[in-house]
């Protein structure tokens, strides 16, 4: 008989379990996002750490560490903390510990992951017994979204000088204001949670979460039936699939975009022939089906539609993205555009992908099978993560894979970063056309939300025409529960990012 | 005295199937793509499907015809184990003659080198030395080639060093043959038996290793039909398709298995001649 | 016996006995040679920093903020600017004061990222060693006194197929069969401490161990074969001496020298084998920690790990040398050789 | 007979028949096989190698290899049929009924384990009351040092490991162990052969006195007649698993019942006195499987009938022989062959090796010139000097024999002379050719050296490339001396070297695996030959071939020596074969020449006591 598991119904029936455990598809080495900030390191890190701001499910800003917020000018932010919330050590929360974590992250000493994003902050300030001012040497449209969970996680001053240069390891771990504290890390192994009773928070249900790193796909399924796991978070689409069987499986929306970036300085993409011809050989919707089980979504621009949030109806980014009309998959017309092109007998290429990322090199052999009809060699080869991301902005490939996960629910945050003309270390499809980026810059200064969505519209359908990237899709992730278990409260492409765990109910 | 009579029945068929297998498995290799021109044929649209009549196995994530990729993998998958094996011998023979003929200095370090490579555990080191120099596949088979080739030097060598005081070696040393041709066309050719049984079990040794690091993340190029890949890469398939993840494992294990046990056949049936 | 007992000299103590059995020089010169290789292999070791494409510098910042500052500060803290010898100085110096330097990845210190994991690693190598041992020495006797018959056939094929079968393989079967048809042991996990990580380590140990019992039993069905076919063993039997002393005393003593030569190179095959036992049991070993430092270019992880390897096959090796002359007469004192008719 | 008997003897092998089964159709070793030893008795069974003399003892033992079974016969010890107990009763007869010797000395002891442990663990349990263990071990002790003083060593040695030990050292040992049990039989298979001349008369004395003075039952089985002869009360003749001839030694010895017997002791050369020819026995022993149902000495028998092919064997009693204990022939013929089978036919030419006229020939006249030779062998164990100033100097078509204890350097002294070992220092002229002390010869000079010197080895089993048929080998010696020849000539020249040493052209296509010991060793000869070279070196080179081989290998040796003119340095521990084949005498012992001259007066009047002790050493019948 399969083990029955160490703990059942935790007491009062139909409530929630006092503990439960899921298993997490790769290790952790840092539980500090600004080491390591992965979409997995999110999940953990929001569940102990909070921002000023915080995350809706669906992408809406609201109140976190901050009850209000004012903004005095274009590049004055004034935050007001909430009354009476503790760290997870029993310490109140000061002005001046947020003060701290965001020193802690523009430190260069620490080569926080996150410091770009403060790269433009003048001054960060106590300003009041509860009041931190932040003034931006320019008008910053997105800076809200750096002061939520996905930019700043605050911890307390007198943790981050105590184990300055070490926080999130398995000795020092995270202390936050969270709904759960971490009690245990080990890499490779677990991370152990504890419901934090001080959190100002509805108190979560479960009152233990163990998070088990369990790299290998047969044995994480194994975990789950035979009841060692209740759940697992960040299942690949490929292997969610299996999971079915076993479990209550819910595809959400994770706002992660695929694209092939092509060179636009550099032969041959520099001739939109090519382009098109390439585009025309890919078979996106065959990809999102086949690839990724028809739980991706065939991707008409960078950003998903969820990206645009508030900034402006869903009706109106639809019908926009409905009409920009991306060649489709036709052998025909690629050859033929190849044929009109400076290259009409073909070229060779190669196509770099992360040894992390399967499913885009599944991506790759697809189109290369395709290009190979028309005479176009493309060479497929896997690199380490860490070597692809060196390759990005090294401008030695023209050809590549764009593989990004947004951090805030804004679309400018792709779209300075890919199409704007001046972005250089991150445009690496080099495309500077005056039209769109004049759209961007004024993007950048408009406050009006409305006028801001137009302008960012008008750049995405703009650039579209000259494809200086192949939108392929936006991905989803799956999270498994066993049938018993629940996530409350809406499963919106940010359900991760912010104290999921604490809607963690019986079902 | 009552002993079981055994009858060499059981051992010639196993042997025989054994060799049956290799034949097949060399056919695929040899012919397989030619056979089956379609084996790289993809089918975004049908992705991974379970077994059918069309598909005996089912098809990958690409919609590619498991069965077909197997037979078409047969190359890959036994090109850069032979490669391994082959390597290791030349290299292994080379340096085992040179030591045991030179003696001196050139066989304390080659001895040494040979003991040291021993010791070390093989796929660690190619997954540290690949990974980190970042040469891919070409890499891990050279640094597998080093790293099996101690087996054949030690071998070679110490048959070198006991042969080479046996009269019929001296016998062609007084007779004015230069120690080079002593080593090669005396010598050597006496070990080559025990070489060729231990290059089969080299190659044996390669598949599994190949198809570990192909596991690992470091095996032959993405796309490619080799086993180790394709069990790699189907692995998630495993409860969906069972076919499709246990197919390449079995052949894998077939093979080596085969190699294996002919291997040691070989090495059974050389050192009875030595004995009688 | 009427005569009355002659004077009889006493036999040496037990201190003398392994005095001459070890003798000093012998264990000097094994001593010199184990810190000479693992020289060599520290100098191999630190040469992966040079293997790293690109420079060595930024391989040692990793991927982020590779600003002139940090990569100064990043020279100067590794010497990177004086030559590779002295560069080799220094990390052999801050080596020998147990510094490993700092992890890119976590920037946690890499002496403490590895201690536990080392000890499960093993932990697991050595249950991993256990179970190899049980099952191949006795398989590999048995093997060996049925040689050439159904017996000996069907252990010699278990071996194969054990030795044909990638770890990672056996390690999803036996999850399969025994973690989730039967229930017996959990799928994945070190447990936590005493009983319950023996617990979890069991399945990995198991297959950890099949893979390498075949190693072992080859050797030893190999060595228990000679030792039988050894005149010493047919003049045991002709003498009368008993089945037992005769299996013990004189097979498997004799068999105990290669044995145990082959038993350290087993310790190789172990520790190869961890990596992917590691990963498919999710075993916070080094095994694991060393795949993903690889993938980040952790070089400092990687090469404290490639140390641990290298330290623990030369000390192992260091073990069997000197278990050498202590079951070997013969490597003692060297014999005043009249040389063997044949 | 069992009738008129009495008292059953200790051991009594009646009709064995064992055959071999590993290839699925059993092929026949022993073809009934039937002897007795009493108890106190000494019995010998002597045979040309693969006659089945080991595996007879071996199935007398329960110890057959895997593979070989018996197929009929009995074999009683004390009336108690053995081969009918089960394994775990008979192995409890081993060790305290019935004990074997094996041959080698260097590999019968377990190199292990202590000397004092191995006689111990042969021991019977009851000697020793079963007190505590301290008691008990002081007990076990004195009896181990007990038993060692029986066979002539010292307590010390019961700390020993075998290799600190030399060979006769050990084979006492392994005689202790073999005795520990006390049994009342001991079978000696070959207790000798390893043994050089001196330490093989010390052995076999030993156990001629452990068995009178134990009373117990000793078989010796050997090859050596003279070894049989000395010490065997009563002498089987073992041939291809058949009996032939059995009788007292005394009657074998002078009056042989069977013709194989007889041409066996005429093959064996003597101390005192050279014969015009040793008459040989031509081919070899027929391998199992390839024997006819009649006498399976037939084939090289001088006075085979058409009867002898057909009938199976009987042993009937030699006419005119005394039947107590009985004389028993197989040969059909016996009767009318009668005394005509005596061996003394053979013509005593000379006593051997006469002094030579000429003064000492220049070095570069010479064939071997050696002044000074000096040679150390480094170890970590110590130095060991191999030759100590050695002078010597072989006459072009010389033959000197070269003799001395097991160790003394004669091998490293042919080995220095053909270029395949160095000197330290010391002058070394062959066939005018100087070596260089100090390095080993360059291949040019070794190709060089190839037309001067030649050299054939001990064993024949190892001396010819076992991948290589013979024509092959031969065409190399050809094409490495004289340079590369048109095949049809190379294939008249081999045809040729074969017909030299007495081998038909055919073999040329033969591997060495299928050729016997001696015709291997001609093989060998033949490939020294194909160089024409000044000396031959032959170092023992009949030493490990049977009598009737040996005889062979002597006469064709003189022949061609006389036909080709060559020297010959001749390297053996038998006196006997210096007596019968060398001009001149070297003898050397630890490194040095102690005594050269002429064979006959070296032989017959020894100046050095080493040579006087290495005489005293032959046995003889
Ligand atoms: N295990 C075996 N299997 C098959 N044949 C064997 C085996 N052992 C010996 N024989 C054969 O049996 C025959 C007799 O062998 P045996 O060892 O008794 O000869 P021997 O008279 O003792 O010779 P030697 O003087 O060389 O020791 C030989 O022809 C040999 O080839
Ligand atoms: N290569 C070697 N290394 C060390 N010692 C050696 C070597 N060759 C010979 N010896 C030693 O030199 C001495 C003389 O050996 P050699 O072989 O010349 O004796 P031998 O008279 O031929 O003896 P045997 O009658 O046993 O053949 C022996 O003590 C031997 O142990
Ligand atoms: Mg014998
Ligand atoms: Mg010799």
């Amino acid at each position: 008989a399969p083990p029955r598991r160490e703990e059942d119904e935790g007491g009062q029936g139909g409530a929630s379990p006092e503990k439960v455990t899921l298993a997490l598809p790769s290790s952790l080495s840092s539980l500090d996002v600004g080491r390591e900030s992965g979409t997995l390191n999110y999940a953990v890190a929001c569940l102990v750490q909070e921002g000023l701001l915080s995350v809706s499910p669906d992408g809406e800003l609201g109140p976190g560490l901050a009850a209000r917020w004012t903004q005095p000018d274009e590049r004055t932010y004034v935050f007001t903390l909430r009354r009476g919330v503790t760290f997870s050590d029993g310490t109140p929360l000061t002005p001046d510990d947020v003060v701290a974590s965001v020193e802690a992250i523009r430190d260069p000493k620490n080569t926080n992951a996150l410091a770009y994003l403060y790269a433009h902050v003048t001054s960060v300030k106590v300003t009041g017994d509860l009041e931190v001012t932040v003034r931006l040497k320019k008008p910053d449209a997105l800076f809200l979204w750096t002061v939520s969970p996905s930019g700043l996680l605050v911890s307390s001053r007198a943790f981050l000088k105590r184990h300055r240069g070490e926080v999130g390891t398995g000795k020092t771990l995270l202390l936050g204001t969270g709904a759960y504290r971490v009690t245990g890390f080990a890499a490779d192994d677990h991370v152990l949670l504890e419901r934090n009773d001080a959190w100002w928070g509805e108190k979560p249900g479960v009152r233990t979460l163990k998070l088990d790193f369990v790299p290998d796909a047969g044995t994480r399924l194994v975990a789950m039936k035979s009841g060692a796991v209740d759940g697992a978070l960040g299942l690949a689409s490929d292997e969610a699939r299996g999971w079915e069987s076993a479990a209550e499986v819910t595809y959400t929306e994770d706002r992660s975009v695929v694209a092939l970036a092509f060179d636009t300085g550099k032969a041959p993409f520099d001739d939109p022939r090519v382009r098109r011809a390439v585009a025309h050989a890919a078979d996106r919707a065959g990809m999102a089906e086949g690839i990724l089980h028809g739980k991706a979504q065939v991707a008409a621009a960078l950003p998903s539609p969820g990206m645009w949030g508030d900034l402006l109806p869903a009706e109106q980014v639809t019908a926009a993205y409905d009409r920009i009309a991306l060649p489709a998959h036709d052998l025909a017309a690629a050859r033929k555009e190849l044929a009109a092109s400076g290259h009409p007998d073909g070229f060779t290429a190669e196509l770099h992908y992360p040894g992390s990322g399967p499913q885009l090199g599944k991506a790759a052999l697809a189109l290369a099978a395709e290009l190979k009809k028309i005479g176009v060699t493309l060479k497929v080869e896997e690199i380490t993560l860490e070597q692809w991301i060196a390759e990005l902005g090294s401008g030695k490939f023209p050809l590549q894979f764009l593989w990004y996960f947004p951090t805030t629910g804004d679309p400018a945050e792709l779209l300075d970063a890919y199409l704007h003309g001046e972005a250089e270390a991150t445009n690496i499809a080099r495309y500077d056309q005056a039209k769109v980026t004049g759209a961007l810059q004024a993007a950048t200064t408009e406050t009006d939300s409305g006028k801001r969505g137009a302008l960012l519209l008008e750049a995405v359908t703009e650039a579209a025409g000259d494809l200086p990237y192949l939108p392929l899709w936006w991905a989803s992730t799956a999270t498994a529960l066993s049938g018993r278990l629940a996530l409350g409260g809406g499963d919106g492409p940010f359900a991760l990012t912010g104290p999921w765990a604490a809607r963690l109910r019986s079902s | 005295m009552t002993r079981v009579r055994r009858s060499r029945r059981p051992g010639r068929l196993l042997t025989a199937a054994c060799a049956t297998v290799l034949a097949l498995l060399a056919l695929a290799a040899c012919f397989g793509t030619a056979l089956l021109p379609g084996w790289d044929r993809q089918d975004l649209a049908l992705g991974a499907a379970m077994p059918d009549a069309t598909h005996w196995l089912g098809t990958d994530a690409l919609g590619r015809d498991i069965a077909q990729l197997l037979v078409a993998g047969a190359r890959s998958t036994l090109a850069g184990a032979a490669l391994v094996a082959l390597g290791a011998m030349v290299l292994g023979n080379t340096l085992g003659l040179l030591a045991g003929y030179l003696g001196g200095r050139v066989d304390a370090v080659v001895h040494r080198l040979a003991d040291l490579l021993l010791a070390l555990p093989a796929l660690l080191v190619t997954l540290v030395v690949a990974g980190i120099g970042g040469g891919g596949y070409a890499l891990a088979v050279g640094v597998l080639v080093v790293l099996t080739s101690p087996g054949d030097i030690r071998l070679v060598r110490s048959a070198v060093r006991e042969q080479r005081h046996l009269p019929y070696v001296e016998a062609a040393e007084t007779l004015g043959l230069s120690r080079a041709t002593v080593a090669v066309r005396h010598i050597w050719p006496n070990v080559l038996p025990v070489v060729v049984a231990n290059t089969l079990l080299n190659f044996a040794g390669a598949v599994v290793s190949l198809s570990a690091l192909s596991f690992l993340g470091l095996g032959v190029p993405p796309g490619a039909p080799d086993w180790g890949r394709l069990l790699a890469d189907n692995r998630t398939l495993l409860y969906d398709n069972p076919s499709a993840a246990l197919a390449p494992a079995l052949l894998i294990v077939v093979a080596a298995v085969a190699l294996n046990l002919l291997g040691d056949r070989l090495h059974e049936a050389f050192t009875d001649r030595g004995r009688s | 016996m009427s005569t009355p007992p002659p004077p009889v000299p006493l036999a040496p103590g037990v201190a003398a006995r392994l005095g001459a059995a070890l003798p000093p020089r012998y264990v000097a010169r094994r001593l010199a040679g184990t810190a000479v290789l693992l020289l060599v292999l520290s100098a191999a070791v630190f040469a992966l920093l040079q293997l790293a494409p690109g420079d060595p510098a930024r391989t040692l910042l990793g991927a982020r903020g590779a600003t002139p500052e940090a990569l100064a500060e990043v020279r100067a803290r590794h010497h990177l600017d004086q030559p590779v010898l002295v560069q080799y100085g220094h990390w052999l110096g801050d080596l020998l004061r147990l510094d490993l330097g700092t992890s890119i990845r976590t920037g946690e210190s890499v002496g403490s990222a590895l201690g536990d994991r080392a000890l499960l690693t093993c932990q697991l190598v050595g249950l991993g060693f256990a179970t190899a041992l049980l099952l191949g020495l006795p398989l590999g006797v048995l093997a060996a006194f049925r040689e050439r018959r159904p017996t000996d056939r069907a252990v010699q094929g278990l071996g194969v197929v054990t030795l044909s079968t990638p770890a990672f393989a056996s390690g999803l079967a036996l999850i399969y069969v025994c973690a989730l048809m039967l229930g017996w042991f959990p799928a994945y996990g070190a447990g936590e401490g005493g009983l319950d990580r023996l617990r979890h380590l069991v399945l990995p140990a198991v297959t950890l161990g099949l893979a390498v019992m075949a190693v072992l039993l080859k050797l030893t069905r190999a060595a228990v074969v000679r030792e039988l076919a050894r005149d010493h063993v047919t003049f045991a039997r002709a003498r009368g001496v008993g089945p037992r002393t005769v299996l013990f005393r004189y097979v498997l003593r004799g068999a105990a020298v290669p044995v145990t030569a082959g038993a350290a190179l087993v310790l190789a095959y172990l520790l190869a084998g961890t990596v992917m036992v590691e990963t498919v049991f999710a075993l916070p070993g080094l095994g694991p920690l060393l795949v993903d430092s690889i993938t980040f270019r952790d070089l400092p992880v990687v090469q404290a790990v490639a140390l641990a390897v290298a330290t623990l096959v030369c000390l192992a090796n260091l073990a069997a040398d000197l278990a050498q002359p202590l079951l070997d007469p013969r490597l003692r004192t060297p014999a005043p050789t009249p040389k063997a008719a044949r | 007979m069992a009738v008129s008997v009495p008292v059953p003897p200790l051991l009594a092998v009646e009709g064995l028949r064992l055959a071999a089964t590993a290839s699925g159709t059993p092929v026949p070793l022993l073809d009934g096989v039937s002897l007795t030893v009493g108890r106190g008795e000494s019995v010998a069974i002597v045979g040309e190698s693969g006659s089945g003399k080991s595996l007879t003892m071996r199935a007398a033992m329960g110890l057959l290899p895997d593979g070989v079974e018996v197929t009929g016969g009995t074999v009683r010890l004390d009336g108690t049929d053995l081969l009918t107990l089960p394994p775990r009763e008979r192995a409890a007869l081993r060790g305290h009924r019935m004990s074997l010797l094996l041959q080698d000395p260097f590999t019968m002891l377990h190199p292990q384990l202590t000397c004092g442990r191995q006689i111990a663990d042969g021991l019977r349990p009851g000697f020793a009351a079963p007190g505590d263990g301290r008691a008990r071990r002081a007990a076990v002790r004195a009896e181990v040092v007990r038993r060692l003083a029986e066979v002539g060593l010292d307590a010390a040695v019961a700390d020993r490991h075998p290799h600190e030990l030399s060979g006769g050292m050990r084979q006492r040992v392994a005689t202790a162990a073999a005795l520990a049990g006390d049994p009342d039989l001991l079978i000696a298979d070959e207790p000798t052969t390893a043994l050089d001349a001196a330490n093989r008369r010390a052995v076999l004395d030993l156990l001629g006195e452990l068995r009178a003075r134990r009373g117990m039952g000793l078989v010796l089985v050997t090859h050596d007649l003279r070894a049989a002869f000395s010490a065997g009360d009563r002498v089987h003749v073992l041939y291809a698993g058949q009996i032939l001839e059995q009788g007292p030694a005394t009657r074998l010895h002078t009056v042989p019942g069977h013709p194989y017997t007889a041409a066996l002791l005429a093959a064996e050369p003597s101390l005192t006195e050279r014969y015009a020819e040793l008459p040989a026995l031509p081919g070899s022993v027929p391998p199992p499987g390839s024997r006819g149902p009649g006498c399976p000495f037939a084939d090289r028998c001088p006075h085979t009938a058409g009867l002898c092919r057909t009938t199976p064997l009987l042993a009937t009693p030699v006419p005119g022989a005394p039947q107590d204990p009985p004389h028993l022939t197989a040969c059909l013929r016996a009767a009318e062959l009668g005394p005509g089978l005596t061996p003394v036919r053979r013509t005593v030419v000379e006593r051997g090796g006469e002094e030579e006229g000429d003064p000492e020939p220049a070095p570069e006249q010479a064939a071997l010139h050696l002044r000074g030779l000096h040679r150390v062998f480094r170890s970590p164990a110590g130095d060991h000097t191999a030759l100590h100033e050695v002078d010597l100097t072989v006459r072009r078509g010389q033959i000197v024999a070269l003799a001395g204890e097991s160790g003394s350097g004669k091998t490293t002294l042919a080995r220095i002379a053909a270029g395949l070992e160095s000197a330290d220092r010391g002058t070394c002229v062959v066939g005018g050719v100087p070596l260089t002390a100090g390095r080993r010869p360059t291949t040019a000079e070794r190709r060089r050296l190839a037309s001067r010197v030649q050299i054939v080895f001990q064993d024949p089993y190892s001396s010819l490339n076992p991948l290589r048929d013979v024509g092959a080998t031969l065409r190399e010696a050809l094409t490495a001396t004289r340079g590369r020849l048109p095949r049809a000539e190379a294939d008249a020249e081999v045809a040729r070297l074969l017909d030299q040493v007495r081998l038909p052209a055919s073999y040329a296509r033969r591997r060495p695996a299928a050729l016997s010991g001696g015709e291997r060793q001609r093989v060998a000869v033949a490939r020294a030959l194909a160089a024409r070279p000044e000396l031959l070196i032959c170092d023992e080179a009949v030493a490990a071939l049977d009598v009737s081989v040996q005889a062979q290998l002597l006469s064709l040796l003189g022949q061609l020596r006389d036909s080709e003119g060559f020297a010959v340095l001749f390297i053996t521990h038998d006196l006997a074969v210096v007596r019968q084949l060398a001009d001149r005498a070297v003898v050397m012992h630890r490194g040095r020449v102690v005594e050269q001259g002429p064979a006959a007066r070296v032989l017959d009047r020894p100046e050095h006591p080493w040579t006087r002790r290495m005489l005293d050493g032959h046995l003889t019948p």
